[in-house]
């Protein structure tokens, strides 16, 4: 097999660490995991919007009923961007959106979780966002351009998003007993789902190999969850939290955290469809989708008399 | 002093009870950019509740979280249009538009207020609501021009909120007591029904009902739904007493 | 102008109190006032459900909410009798029901009041209820027979709603300050208004004698709102709540009750569509029926379709 | 015992919480004739939900009120199923279809357990959801062969309350302590599900869904509806703490 010109460029500008832009010719499995990437980060965003949205109308004070609107409608903003950088790949935003409501596409499944208690404000900000952040800040450099500058502005916003659930818990557990046991099960509850966001242990991910290698992703599964885990561990000793890991201890001899092994079983059932939400996530996401198409078609139809009109 | 206190909360009570409805939206709007343009609103508008909230609760030492989560319904001040239910996304924006050019001709005026906080909240709500208009009128405009149903919708949800209008402009006695403080009701009817007559010969549209509601919020009676909105917004809150957040 | 024979048998039965039955003949004019007034009683039904509907999800006990969901769930009952009745003089359920929701026809006054508070429950069954019956009680007795025979069954279950409003009140009373302020309050808000239930003073009554020539109205506006007030006064001092008239004391010289003149005001303001809920009744009332357009669609399908089957 | 008052609340919060969704229906049914049956039907359940939390309360002396108004959501023990909003009137008849076949073969082998209350409670109870079930299944049968838009709802809603079916036939560990006492709920699956193929053919209808909740209501885990359901349902009684009504 030969190598094309086009296909030698492209190698060179990837081993260069350089970034590919959308008018540049690329390899096909490259478009289709870049398109199934992004818009799995993007549906994310959109169905991470109602664990959340669940508690705006109660949230207890007016300032966090403020910082967790602005909050959601963030995630509404980040799902644009990511729709945005997909769709300079050649995919429109109306087909990932009927793909995510058929169910045939994926996001990430910790927003299959329900969120019963106020206090899963704070641990999703602190363990859902933070993981995210771990995630997401080495796709800041990702080589497809548009993605990476999506990711820049998303990243700044995440980590702002973590402080805040941080503080949503430093608040509880320097408050009432009844607050602090709300902020431990909130962590108990979201510790483990928050440790397989970055998916199945590196001797069984395969896709990841080729990731690396086109520069989409810089770091395995495996070193992403430890760098996670190092900087939890003293933020919940000032938390005053325990994560659910007896043990969880540093290790001097490997230069990092020993952790019991994480039960995967649960997590390939909720992908299997069998978590607590799955089912609503996407009802939801659909009913809002239908519920508004009459809308989405009325300001087409005005949009399309409009510019017929400026046009005669 | 307590008239002022007392005006702050009108004002207060319906920014806030319309950030709430609003925040429904969030996750649920027709379209991603609708999702983030009725949470603007609704965080505008959140903005203004508590400004004016912390201003009335320096009255008497009480929060703006006091206000908010410990007043029980008759305690509330705010106007029956604002208690509207959201409904469709037509009766979200014929709501809107009636709510945001009554609050930018309110706020407009109340920049001159010889209360000075008042004045101060005015001048940056104003700028907030001018956008909150555009954003109604816009819709109107293209639900109004757009389909036949969504024409039909916004017909009727125009009508529904209509007979909620006029309450907004009745002169309380409380407006006699705050002269050069408050903005007397009466005053902005013209303008706002200028504002609207714009809109509606752009539509095509002529709200009417053969209702007008008696009203009663600045008394503290209010339309059905604010009890079930209360019970909502206050149900965390009022479980920890005393507790911070 | 002379008599047919027709009107003359029609003028013998009503001379006789006998009734008349849907098969006999009848003058338009006496059809036309009774399908007003059936029509209009079961609209007052089918609307006074909803002021009293607006608790049965807060109801705060479970034997509150199992009595005021059989109240409602009877005064639909009340509704579908009375529609029948009105139906037995020619005119079909859709179109009352069309009237209703267009705004053309009336139902009483008194539903386009608020229910702001729980005792509004008890004084609606004690005061609205109790108006209720008084005016309907001798409706068992109106010339046109469906119509009085309907009204037997409703009557029966009237006086039991009035009893358990009466039971609602007399616990408030005798429970804490806050609920003793509360029934006290609801007693005050609905008394006037119940008052006017009974219609305008009889010099301002036009219609009257000629619904009392026909045996429809056995007694006066005033009458029944004399009788009314006779029955509520010991009822009132059991209760230990005060009626809002200041004026209200037997007089032994008229034998009945002196009372402060009725403000007409607020009455006609309320009829003229400037009440606090008019417009809010019709909307919801309007809503469940278009909500409701396409199962009654199907269902009417489906029996088309089974008929068709079982008669191929 | 505890075990058996913990049984009661199974059944007895299952049918508090339907009857409670199905009390928003009245006076606001597509027809008179369904403000009235679904009114019954709740009624029902809500003297179902007495009796059992009634006789749940027997075991530490609190009151049918104490127990639906002063626990919180996690000592709630409703199954998802029964959480599931109202929806259109299709989703209501779905979950209704569900529920009360469910209900209908629980009831009637619980009429022989050793528990004589229990016993009494279901051999009352199974009349009465027998006419449930006969209305559900009549309206199943109406909306699937009636309109094309009938018909599409029907499927949809009945696909919608599938995934929540499963966690309704779960032997919990309680089960085995209740043995003669409680109806093992893995043996109710065969007669449902031979019911409703019945239904289901006749409808030519099969529901199916990608998904199985998780579940976890018996727990104390639940639906996010619950939490709204119960602010609402205890939002006047929590405001006077002992009074009476």
């Amino acid at each position: 097999m030969t190598t094309t010109p086009e296909q030698a460029q492209f190698d060179a500008l990837i081993a260069a660490d350089g970034r590919i832009e959308p008018r540049d010719w690329m390899p096909e499995a490259y478009r289709k995991t870049l398109v199934r990437q992004i818009s799995q980060h993007a549906h994310s965003e959109i169905i991470g919007m109602q664990p959340e949205a669940n508690w705006i109308t109660r949230a207890p004070s007016l300032k966090r009923k403020a910082i967790l609107m602005a909050k959601v409608q963030d995630e509404a903003g980040h799902g644009l961007y990511l729709y945005s950088a997909a769709q300079t790949l050649g995919t429109p935003r109306d087909e990932m959106t009927e793909a995510l409501i058929a169910g045939k596409a994926k996001y990430s499944s910790i927003f299959n979780y329900p969120t019963p208690t106020w206090a899963d404000m704070g641990a999703i900000g602190w363990l859902v966002d933070g993981a995210a952040i771990c995630n997401q800040v080495p796709l800041c450099r990702a080589s497809y351009g548009p993605y990476g500058r999506a990711m820049v502005r998303i990243c700044k916003e995440e980590s702002f998003h973590q402080r805040q659930g941080f503080e949503i818990l430093l608040t509880l557990m320097q408050g009432t007993d009844e607050q602090r046991r709300m902020a431990q099960d909130a962590v108990d509850r979201w510790y483990w789902p928050a440790l397989q966001m970055f998916g199945p242990p590196d001797d069984q991910s395969p896709n990841s190999a080729q990731s690396m290698a086109w520069n989409i992703k810089r770091f395995t599964n495996d070193e992403l969850r430890q760098r996670f885990v190092g900087m939890l561990v003293p933020q919940a000793e000032v938390l005053g939290v325990t994560l659910p890991d007896p043990k969880l201890r540093w290790n001097d001899e490997t230069q990092q955290y020993d952790m019991s092994e994480i039960d995967w079983t649960e997590f390939f059932e909720v992908l299997a469809g069998r978590g607590p939400m799955n089912a609503e996530r996407l009802r939801r996401r659909r009913e809002a989708h239908e519920d508004g198409a009459w809308v989405r078609e009325a300001a087409a139809e005005y949009a399309r008399k409009r510019g017929s009109l400026s046009l005669s | 002093g307590p008239d002022v206190a007392e005006y702050a909360l009108w004002l207060g009570d319906d920014a806030l009870v319309l950030s709430q409805q609003l925040g429904w939206w969030i996750s649920r709007a027709p379209e991603l950019e609708e999702d983030m343009a009725l949470g603007n609103i609704a965080l505008d508008l959140l903005g203004h509740a508590r400004s004016l909230l912390h201003y009335a609760g320096t009255a008497d030492g009480r929060s703006e979280d006091d206000l908010a989560y410990w007043r029980d319904e008759p305690e509330f001040r705010s106007a029956w249009l604002f208690e509207q239910e959201n409904g469709d996304f037509a009766k979200t924006i014929a709501r809107q538009l009636v709510a945001s050019v009554y609050l930018f001709e309110l706020y407009e005026r109340l920049r001159a207020s010889t209360d000075e906080t008042l004045a101060a909240i005015a001048e940056k709500a104003v700028k907030e609501v001018d956008y909150h208009r555009d954003h109604a009128v816009q819709w109107t405009l293209r639900l109004a021009g757009g389909t036949d149903e969504s024409r039909a919708r916004m017909i009727r949800a125009l009508d529904d909120v209509w007979p909620y209008v006029d309450e907004l402009f009745r002169d309380e006695p409380l407006i006699d007591r705050l002269d050069g403080v408050a903005v007397r009701p009466s005053t902005l009817r013209e303008p706002f029904d200028a504002v609207l007559a714009d809109v509606f010969a752009e539509a095509d549209l002529a709200p009417k009902s053969a209702f007008i509601a008696a009203g009663g919020g600045r008394e503290g009676r209010h339309f059905p739904t604010l009890g079930y909105l209360l019970a909502e917004l206050q149900v965390l809150a009022r479980k920890h007493p005393g507790a911070s957040w």
